[in-house]
């Protein structure tokens, strides 16, 4: 690639680094003492994940009942916060498969602490599943595995793909993540001196040593596993949104879900990742390396995935309208005038009207607003699934079962302790191991100083 | 020091490794390995790097998963117990999509990993010692095999010109 | 831990032949169970009972196995009992007024289910809610459990002998002793009380009945001569005017006039006409024809002018009448174009009232067709008069010795102050109720009475119909019979089961020609449950025929628009709770009610229009009359009007019932000698808001949607499909993408009519009652987690202020396509080879997915630890008591009690199902029609729900099923669903 | 080797400076007498049943003797027993004398053994025919050994081998070699998950289950020598879900007269004439249990299916001590299910079942199973 061709790119290393200093820049907020505000964010997400625990256990023991659910809303504040966990879990395989696939270089800075993310949120997720089973203790049911009452388990159900769908993602994600992290870890085994930490880092480190091959290896597999990881990213979402779409509820019963869910998935990851590395850049001093270019990059795909968001928003209407169902026609009448129109609107001004701000420019780069406009698309993207699952729910065929649906503090609960293990996990992340990819870092060095000259000669 | 069989360069940047790389091939020395803190491309061709066959068996692999688990749904729905379940027919054949597919990417991804643990040997070793600590930040290190006719010097010789930080 | 002995004395239903002397023997299952409770182990799920058969009890022992389960069998094996299999007892269901002829299903000696008996030609295999939930009533842990001495527990022979002294001074002292019942219908206990009265002279018996029709007996006595209340024939009247009288939820009787009623609303026979006037909404009105509302001081007017038009139409001449609340000319044309085939009745207590619709009747000629006085009612006797004379006279300090029976005027009486202030001056007041009570709590000696259950007895519920009651179960605590009490007070050395026998032998055995042998006849008769003769040596007492001339007493005239200032309250029986007896009875408290589907409570209902002029909404607390109830807005509540449930508001009756809604009876008073049940009060106030009311139903239109679906006769009559053209398109555009599975070996299915479904809800307690189905109390309930199987959908259609009303049963629709099956993950429903949606509780794992798919949301979850058959401890919701271990007894063996966290609903009753499946194996032999019936099915008063296969092409129900009316519940999903759904047909003429 | 004489004085002589004073050395004379005793060689049938009455304690009263199948298994048990099986004993004894045996049972040198053998009141006949019983074993032998033991100690030993070889792996130490690491690995991973499997299978499960009855009944005896019909005493067996196990008074019917057994005694018979007196019920211990979500009829089986009391309770008639044969898995019940013939000839499957009963007479299929008509239905079963 030529220099001048890309002259108008902005470079995505900040000031001209030798490779030195990536490596030390990167590695230096890990082998020092954490900053105060790190120890306080800890803190704060460590109560918020205790409490979660606490209001698990209370609810494994008491019972589904200690929720708000009933008779006819039988899914609501825990398959919300499910979803809504999965679409997080989608941005990280997203930057790092299928941006590698296209070659898009500014996920260098990001990849690695998206795909924590990834990792994190689906173990958030996967908590759901378990805990909100009236009995939890028998959650082995759902795997097919012999047993001596040579029963299996019902493959038509979607919850059974939804098991198959999130444990291979789990699986596929933590091996790229890992795959892409040994050399990083491999430098920072070098980078310390002595030591059990060293110990520690030379055995994760899987005795990587740099040789051509293997990198030649390590880079045909890292492309590989983008190329199976792309589709996958793809059906996680689409399964989990079969959930619904294979129901015949009203509401959950479309055919658009899929695609309307990935694109969700990806406009509420991409938030995530906004909201994370906002902050990471900050406690981890990598302003250079995770720069407004990047956050510029990823607010464009913002703009992109909430049009699609908006799009499906439309259709869904229009095909409630257009199929001449009266279910189908009055469950989107209740959604948006029913008494949880509250938070039908909720949906559409976080999602639909945050999102378009970004077309300004100016918005666009300023980091202060995505922050803020990242936040908000994560509460809209709540209450998306809130909206599709309680919304439809409440008020479905017969109306002698309409009902409504109140959570408990024990939901509460759970969601803020989901945060709290979510933060939790991502501020030790970050603590220990590197947080940009470092060794992709410096593939792209050679060109950002080009890019970097260019500008300054460009600029005078 | 002297006894030791290969001779290790040093460069700080990847271009004039390249060079030297280049400069050696036409030499007919023997380059054991190049170690390097990121993947330069053009080196493969250099060593004559054959293309690694991970992603053949990522397909066996893949398509095993696949026909396994599909395999494995029909027996249970049409042989093992078949379950009446919402008047649909024991062969389901459209919702065992999603399983096979799920498991046909699991093999997949999880072969090609294996592979390239077990080609490249890498595993969990807490007594791996690495040949110079620095080559993970910011050296290149080529590795050239030596005999009686390549030295230290002799290879100094032939890389006159090419910025060298050391040679051992 | 106390140890009950019971010593069956009962007879089983054996063949004719078997003569030989009833085998005594004795067996406790008890002990063992008691023993478990003590070391805190409950046998796991279907409970300790499982066993009983050999009593198999857990015990409390570890060793190196997990859990040692014994195996304990009789010592010695009564003959009749097999281990595991069912008994039924025919018997009589009798609480007060209440009466019903019922087979008990026993199982390993305990009683667990009530069915009606088909062979009584008044209730004809019918039951309700109340005779439903009886069974239960019987496992009270709060019952008395011995004879009680001023709070102090006593032996009998004390109790016996302090009291029989008591009496014998005062007898001798020519002192009054008072015998206070309800109406005694049994020809035996009237025959032990007249002995009584014989030993003890100067003792007076005053019959007293809580919900009153003494009205009705003195305006009868008046008109025809004789004060009995008449047997009512629906079944043969084409037209009916009822004006407030529910009677096919608690009038008189609602069970017999259910069965009448329903066998003449099928379209395709005879269609009766049913025109219901009444101030608020009973199940009555809901299934009225027309529904006309009316104040109750408007009622005189209204029958006055009926009175007038007919008189017209018949005679032919004028008389006097104010204007009409209501056109009644109508209503008059078509009462009189039907002479003989109408029927008019009132729910008024005001003999007044009573008089003029004996005369509407007379004129209609009904006298001898509908209205029969040769086989009249004994049920109600009593006379309000009487019981205000004796608080009159214990107030005089005239009465020395007051005995109860099954009556707490502390609670029901109108003046209650008085009578309690009376009954501090009477010398001893012995109560003989079974469980305790307000007016219990107020006396000297409590000598507590067998449940009916546990009781020997005969009665006679309609003239010359006679019945038998038998004990199914030896007493469970060291309770006596009352007529066995009163017998030993007399003197008398032999039980009260040898005086029935004796009784009989004298006076039934003549009866017949059938048998000779008195032990025959009786094992016959008890055998049968019912007998029934008409006595030929007594000649009824002839009416008179003369029309009684009397004067119209304006001042019942209450027709000036005073609607601004003042409230009418109308107090009315509930169907589930009736006048508080049951209300220590769980599974009666959650029942909803038919109408307003609240369940655990009583409330104020008003009619739209007036809470919008007082600004009232739904759970504001409102002040009338010095009481506070949270008011109910009720669609086709008569302007003016409050209704208000009586029987709420026990404060002396255990921990279900008490506080349970707010307490009514003080709104009484008493009119000309009988007690009101509507009363005019002042301004409401409003003191708070708020009340959270336990409704199981929060939604009241159908929203256009074509759920119940109904016509007109007329439209009816000239095409079978009527109000139901939907049915025809969607089967004819239902296409499946695969081939549809056949069940050619069974197919069980359901039709429900929806024209003859009165709401009533027997069938729910009957389900209830069959399949374990817990109660979760009114927390629960208004958190929405009521667990029933079926429930009875009511919707209202057209005006708000005047609503239609339609009930809807909906149970699992057992769909072919069913959306649940699809959804579970572990397969833990899916369907079976005869077409049943199979619920595999110890499969689920309780995702919930399956009842967020059901369209009809029937799927139920067990949100909590309701039954204490979870494996996790100390985690129990049990607010009714229902996991005691004496209530545990009523849990049917043959259904798995459900733990937390699993999925449950209707089963179809597959435990008949397959008990009737093995019936024919064994026999080798097809099933007999109409051998297996569900729970709902069998106890359904107005034969709305038939079960059977589908695959029988010859059936009743297949020839429904191909009728015109016949339809699925949200067909267009095209779930085939196995229940079927008949339209219901509105006789608009 | 060894003349038999000296080395009986050998231990003779030893056991005297052994002995505790708890019982008495044999006297010369004693030895003489038994010593025609211990040489018998020959037993007739009879004395066989006789010496396993000992071996099970059933031949005197409860009080006098001591039942040596609780301590020494004659089968497999899933308790933990350190104490030698029968079968051990008696190949240990098999070429030994009688007089051996009696010497441990009557004199016993170990201090735990001393305690358990105490004040056993054995005729020298009776040793001879508990250890004439005890012989068959070496024939007969136990049908599993203590596989719980085995199972622990094995899965314990793979644990171990599994961390050392997985932390050798890590670190390197022992083995140079890291694919004998890597075998190691695999094959102790394989065992103990095939050991935990097993277990968490069996978990719940209680097949070959024997507890100790409150009263020593043996089917053997009732259902085999006496051969009685099972359905006299389990008579709703037919008819009812459960077969019932038998009240007192079905016990009296025989026990009326039969008060004593030839080989038991009066002590066991009188035990349930004893409580039938006190109007007290036998509180067996339950066997064949089934959890409460299983609706199981034995008139379903026994009536309609037509099938044999063998089929699931094994041969009960040579069965002293009864035992669960099934493991009663749902899987065992399926597998049945699946096996087993329909009788089409049965009206009410004619009826209902027209279509394969058409099939049947015309020829087509020539058997039924019970899956077909619904034997593998989780509603006919769970509900």
């Amino acid at each position: 690639m030529s220099i001048f061709q890309s002259s108008l790119r902005k470079p995505l290393i900040e000031g001209k680094k030798s490779y030195q200093e990536i490596t030390s820049q990167i590695l230096d907020p890990l082998v020092n003492k954490p900053i105060k505000l790190w120890y306080f964010a800890i803190t704060l997400s460590g109560g918020a994940m205790l409490f979660g625990l606490l209001m698990m256990g209370w609810t494994i023991w008491q019972g589904i009942g200690t929720w708000g659910e009933n008779r006819t809303v039988g899914w609501a504040f825990e398959i919300s916060t499910f979803v809504w966990w999965i679409g997080i879990g989608h941005a990280g395989t997203f930057i790092s498969a299928i941006l590698l696939l296209f070659r898009q270089r500014w996920r260098n800075s990001i990849n690695r602490s998206a795909e924590a993310m990834t990792l994190f949120a689906v173990i958030c997720a996967a908590l759901f599943p378990f805990i909100h089973l009236g009995r939890p203790l028998l959650t082995f049911f759902i795997f097919p595995y012999p047993n001596t009452r040579l029963l299996w388990v019902n493959f038509n159900s979607p919850l059974v793909w939804d098991v198959f769908a999130i444990a291979t993602y789990f699986t596929i994600s933590l091996v790229f993540w890992y795959v892409g992290l040994i050399p990083d870890i491999a430098t920072l085994r070098d980078k310390l001196r002595k030591g059990l930490k060293k110990t520690v880092y030379n055995f994760l480190s899987f005795s990587w040593k740099g040789s051509a091959r293997d990198w030649h290896r390590h880079e045909v597999t890292s492309i590989m596993l983008a190329a199976i990881a792309t589709p996958l990213v793809l059906s996680v979402h689409s399964i989990v949104s079969m959930d619904f779409a294979d129901s015949i509820l009203p509401g959950w019963h479309t055919t658009i879900f899929p695609p309307y869910f990935v694109a969700g998935a990806i406009y509420s990851g991409f938030a995530m990742v906004l909201t994370l590395l906002i902050i990471a850049r900050k406690l981890m001093n990598l302003e250079d390396f995770i720069t407004v270019e990047h956050v510029e990059s990823m607010n464009k795909i913002l703009i992109a995935t909430g049009s699609i968001v908006a799009l499906a928003y439309i259709t869904e209407t229009f095909m409630s309208w257009y199929s001449g169902i009266e279910y189908e026609q009055y469950m989107l009448q209740n959604r948006m005038t029913g008494p949880y129109a509250w938070a039908y609107w909720i949906m559409i001004i976080c999602n639909v009207g945050s999102a378009q701000l970004l077309w300004i420019k100016k918005l666009r780069r300023s980091l202060l607003f995505t922050f803020f406009i990242s936040i908000v698309i994560n509460i809209g993207m709540w209450f998306e699934r809130f909206v599709i699952i309680v919304t439809s729910l409440h008020r479905d065929f017969l109306p002698s079962s309409w009902t409504m649906y109140k959570p408990t503090i024990v939901e509460y609960g759970l969601l803020i302790g989901t945060l709290g293990i979510f933060f939790t996990a991502f501020l030790l992340f970050i603590r220990v191991f590197p947080v940009i990819s470092i060794s992709e870092e410096k593939s792209i060095l050679k060109t950002e100083n080009a890019l970097q000259v260019a500008k300054e000669i460009h600029h005078g | 020091m002297d006894n030791k069989d290969y001779i290790s360069v040093y460069f700080d940047d990847e271009d004039p490794m390249l060079q030297a790389l280049r400069r050696l091939k036409e030499n007919n020395l023997t380059i054991i390995d190049v170690l390097t803190p990121f993947p330069v491309h053009g080196i493969d061709k250099l060593l004559s790097v054959k293309r690694t066959r991970i992603p053949v068996g990522g397909f066996i692999f893949g398509a095993l998963g696949g026909i396994l688990a599909f395999w494995f749904m029909t027996w249970v729905f049409t042989v093992s117990y078949p379950l009446i379940i919402g008047g649909k027919p024991f062969f389901a054949l459209p919702s065992f999509v999603p399983i096979t597919f799920e498991m046909t990417v699991l093999f997949a991804g999880l072969s090609m990993a294996a592979g390239m643990f077990l080609r490249s040997k890498l595993k969990p070793d807490i007594r791996f010692k690495p040949a110079d600590e620095r080559i993970t930040d910011n050296m290149f290190v080529i590795v050239i095999g030596s005999n009686a006719n390549t030295t230290r010097e002799s290879i100094r010789t032939v890389l006159s010109g090419i910025s060298i930080i050391e040679i051992r | 831990m106390k140890k009950y002995r019971k010593d069956i004395l009962s007879e089983q239903v054996r063949p004719k032949d078997d003569l030989s002397p009833e085998p005594a023997y004795e067996f406790d299952p008890l002990p063992e169970l008691i023993k478990d409770s003590a070391t805190g182990l409950h046998s796991s799920r279907r409970d300790f009972l499982k066993l009983c058969g050999y009593s198999f009890a857990l015990a409390a022992l570890s060793s190196c196995r997990s859990k040692i389960s014994k195996a304990i069998p009789y010592v010695i094996a009564p003959n009749e009992i097999t281990p595991g299999d069912a008994l039924y007892y025919s018997s009589s269901y009798v609480n007060g007024s209440d009466y019903c002829s019922i087979i008990v299903k026993t199982r390993d000696g305990r009683p667990i289910k009530i069915e009606g008996n088909p062979r009584s030609s008044m209730t004809r295999g019918g039951t309700n809610a109340r005779v439903q939930a009886s069974v239960l009533d019987l496992y009270d842990m709060e019952r008395f459990k011995e004879p009680i001495s001023n709070g102090v527990p006593v032996s009998w022979d004390e109790a016996d002998g302090e009291i029989t002294a008591r009496l014998k001074k005062i007898s001798y002292d020519h002192g009054s002793i008072v015998l206070l019942t309800p109406t005694v219908y049994s020809p035996s206990t009237e025959a032990v009380i007249t002995d009584f009265i014989e030993k003890f002279p100067g003792t007076a018996w005053v019959r007293y009945d809580a919900v009153s029709y003494s009205a009705m007996l003195e305006a009868n006595l008046i008109s025809f001569g004789r004060q009995v209340i008449p047997r009512f024939h629906f079944d043969k009247a084409d037209v009916i005017v009822s004006s407030g009288a529910d009677f096919l939820g608690t009038w008189l009787s609602p069970v017999e006039f259910t069965k009448q009623f329903s066998s003449r609303r099928d379209p395709e026979g005879s269609m009766n006409y049913l025109i219901q006037y009444e101030a608020g909404l009973s199940v009555t009105g809901c299934t009225a024809d027309k529904r006309i509302q009316i104040r109750p001081s408007q009622e005189y007017a209204l029958l006055l002018n009926i009175y007038r038009e007919v008189v017209k139409l018949t005679e032919g001449r004028e008389s006097n009448a104010p204007s009409s609340p209501a056109d009644v000319r109508d209503i008059a044309v078509k009462l009189t174009s039907s002479p003989g085939r109408s029927l008019v009745i009132s729910g008024s207590n005001v003999k007044d009232i009573q008089l003029l619709v004996n005369e509407i009747n007379r004129y209609l000629g009904n006298i001898g067709t509908t209205i029969d006085f040769s086989r009249y009612m004994r049920t109600h006797e009593a006379i309000d008069s009487g019981m205000a004379d004796l608080v009159s006279r214990m107030n005089a300090g005239d009465v020395d010795a007051l005995i109860f029976w099954n009556v707490n005027p502390a609670y029901t009486w109108y003046d209650r102050d008085a009578f309690t202030k009376g009954l501090k001056k009477v010398g001893i007041a012995i109560s003989l109720s079974g469980s305790p009570d307000e007016t219990s709590s107020l006396v000297q000696y409590i000598c507590p009475d067998n449940h009916y259950l546990e009781s020997w007895n005969d009665a006679e519920p309609e003239k010359d119909l006679f019945s038998l009651m038998q004990p199914v179960i030896s007493p469970l605590f060291n309770t006596r019979q009352m007529a066995d009490t009163l017998l030993k007070w007399s003197g008398s050395a032999i039980s009260y089961y040898d005086f029935i026998r004796s009784y009989w032998a004298v006076n039934m055995l003549p009866r017949q020609k059938e048998y000779s042998d008195p032990v025959a006849f009786f094992d016959h008769s008890l055998q049968e449950g019912v007998f029934e003769t008409v006595d030929k040596n007594v000649r009824p007492a002839a009416l008179l025929t003369r029309p009684v001339s009397h004067v119209f007493d304006p001042s019942l005239l209450k027709t000036g628009d005073d609607r601004e200032a003042l409230f009418e309250v109308v107090l009315y029986e509930p169907v589930a709770i009736g006048e508080g007896r049951q209300a220590n009875n769980p599974w009666l408290h959650e029942l909803p009610d038919p109408v307003t589907r609240i369940c655990w409570d009583n409330y104020a209902s008003i009619s739209g229009l007036q809470a919008k002029e007082n600004s009232l909404t739904e759970g504001d607390l409102i002040d009338i009359g010095g009481l506070t109830f949270p008011v109910h807005i009720q669609p086709g509540q008569a302007y003016g009007t409050l209704s208000i449930a009586l029987g709420y508001g026990r404060k002396v009756c255990g921990m279900a019932g008490n506080g349970v809604g707010s307490d009514a009876w003080p709104f009484l008073t008493m009119d000309n000698g009988n007690v009101s049940y509507t009363r005019t009060l002042g301004r409401i106030g409003k003191t708070g808001s708020g009340y959270l009311f336990a409704q199981t139903q929060g939604h009241h239109s159908m929203e256009g949607r074509a759920l119940i679906r109904e016509t007109g006769l007329n439209e009816f009559k000239v095409n079978p499909s009527a109000g139901n053209e939907l049915h025809e398109h969607y089967t004819r555009h239902a296409k499946s993408l695969y081939k549809e599975r056949e069940y050619p070996h069974h197919h069980w299915g359901m039709v429900i009519d929806l024209s003859k479904c009165t709401g009533c809800g027997a069938c729910v307690i009957a389900c209830q009652a069959e399949n374990n189905v817990p109660v979760v109390g009114k927390e629960e309930v208004q958190r929405v987690h009521e667990m029933h199987w079926i429930r009875i959908d009511r919707y209202y259609s057209g005006d708000d202020m005047d609503p239609e009303v339609g009930f809807q049963p909906v149970l699992c629709q057992h769909c072919e396509n069913a959306p649940c099956e699809n959804v579970c993950p572990v397969g833990a429903t899916n369907h079976s080879g005869e077409g049943l949606n199979q619920m595999i509780y110890n499969r689920c794992f309780g995702t919930r997915y399956c009842n967020n798919n059901c369209p009809y949301k029937v799927r139920r979850f067990n949100w909590f630890n309701y039954t204490g058959a979870g494996t996790l401890r100390g985690n129990l919701r049990d607010k009714a008591g229902m996991t005691g271990d004496l209530r545990r007894m009523v849990l049917n063996p043959d259904v798995t009690v459900r733990s937390q966290g699993v999925i449950e609903k209707c089963s179809f009753c597959i435990q008949r199902i397959q008990a009737a499946k093995l019936k024919a194996k064994t026999e080798k032999r097809a099933l007999y029609p109409g051998e297996i019936r569900t729970a709902c099915s069998q106890s359904c008063p107005a034969n709305a729900i038939i079960f059977g296969d589908l695959n029988d092409k010859e059936s009743e129900m297949n020839r429904l099923i191909r009728s015109g009316r016949n339809y699925n519940l949200l067909e267009e999903l095209f779930t085939k669903p196995s229940v079927n759904y008949l339209t219901r047909i509105r006789n608009r003429t | 080797m060894f003349d038999p004489y000296l080395a009986k004085s050998l231990r003779y002589i030893l056991s005297v400076i052994l002995l505790t004073g708890n019982s008495l050395p044999l006297l010369p004379s004693d030895l003489q007498e038994a010593d025609t005793v211990f040489s018998r060689k020959e037993f007739s049938a009879e004395e066989l049943v006789r010496g396993e009455r000992l071996f099970y304690g059933l031949a005197y009263p409860a009080e006098m003797t001591v039942d040596c199948e609780k301590c020494h298994n004659t089968k497999w048990s899933d308790s933990l027993n350190w104490n030698p099986d029968a079968l051990e004993i008696s190949v240990k004894y098999l070429n030994k004398s009688g007089a051996d045996l009696q010497a441990v049972l009557l004199r016993p040198k170990g201090k735990k053994m001393a305690e358990v053998h105490n004040n056993f009141q054995l005729t020298n006949e009776d040793v001879v025919l508990i250890k004439a019983y005890m012989d068959r074993f070496v024939d007969v032998g136990i049908k599993k050994q203590k596989p719980v033991v085995t199972n622990l100690l094995l899965l314990i030993i793979s644990f171990v081998v599994f961390s050392i070889s997985l932390t050798d792996l890590i670190i390197k130490r022992i083995f140079r070699n890291s694919r004998f690491n890597l075998m190691l690995l695999t094959v102790s991973s394989v065992v103990m998950i095939w050991i935990l499997a097993a277990g968490a299978i069996a978990f719940g499960r209680a097949r070959d289950y024997s507890p100790d009855q409150p009263v020593k009944f043996s089917h053997y005896v009732h259902a085999g020598q006496n051969k009685t019909d099972c359905n006299y005493c389990h008579y709703s067996a037919r008819s009812a879900k459960s077969a019932g196990i038998p009240a007192g008074n079905i016990c009296l019917n025989c026990h009326f007269l039969v008060r004593s057994g030839t080989r038991s005694g009066v002590t066991e018979i009188s035990k349930v004439t004893g409580a039938y007196d006190n109007n007290e019920p036998v509180k067996w211990v339950r066997i064949y249990r089934l959890p409460d979500f299983v609706f199981f009829s034995h008139a379903q089986h026994v009536t309609a299916g037509e099938i044999a009391c063998e089929s699931c309770h094994g041969d009960v008639k040579t069965m002293d001590r009864l035992y669960q044969v099934p493991d009663l898995s749902m899987g065992w019940c399926i597998k049945c299910h699946d096996t087993r013939k329909v009788n089409l000839t049965n009206t009410y499957y004619k009826t209902y079942f027209s279509g394969i009963y058409n099939d049947f007479t015309a020829g087509r299929t020539d058997s039924v199973m019970a899956a077909v008509t619904g034997g593998r239905d989780c509603g006919n079963c769970h509900y």
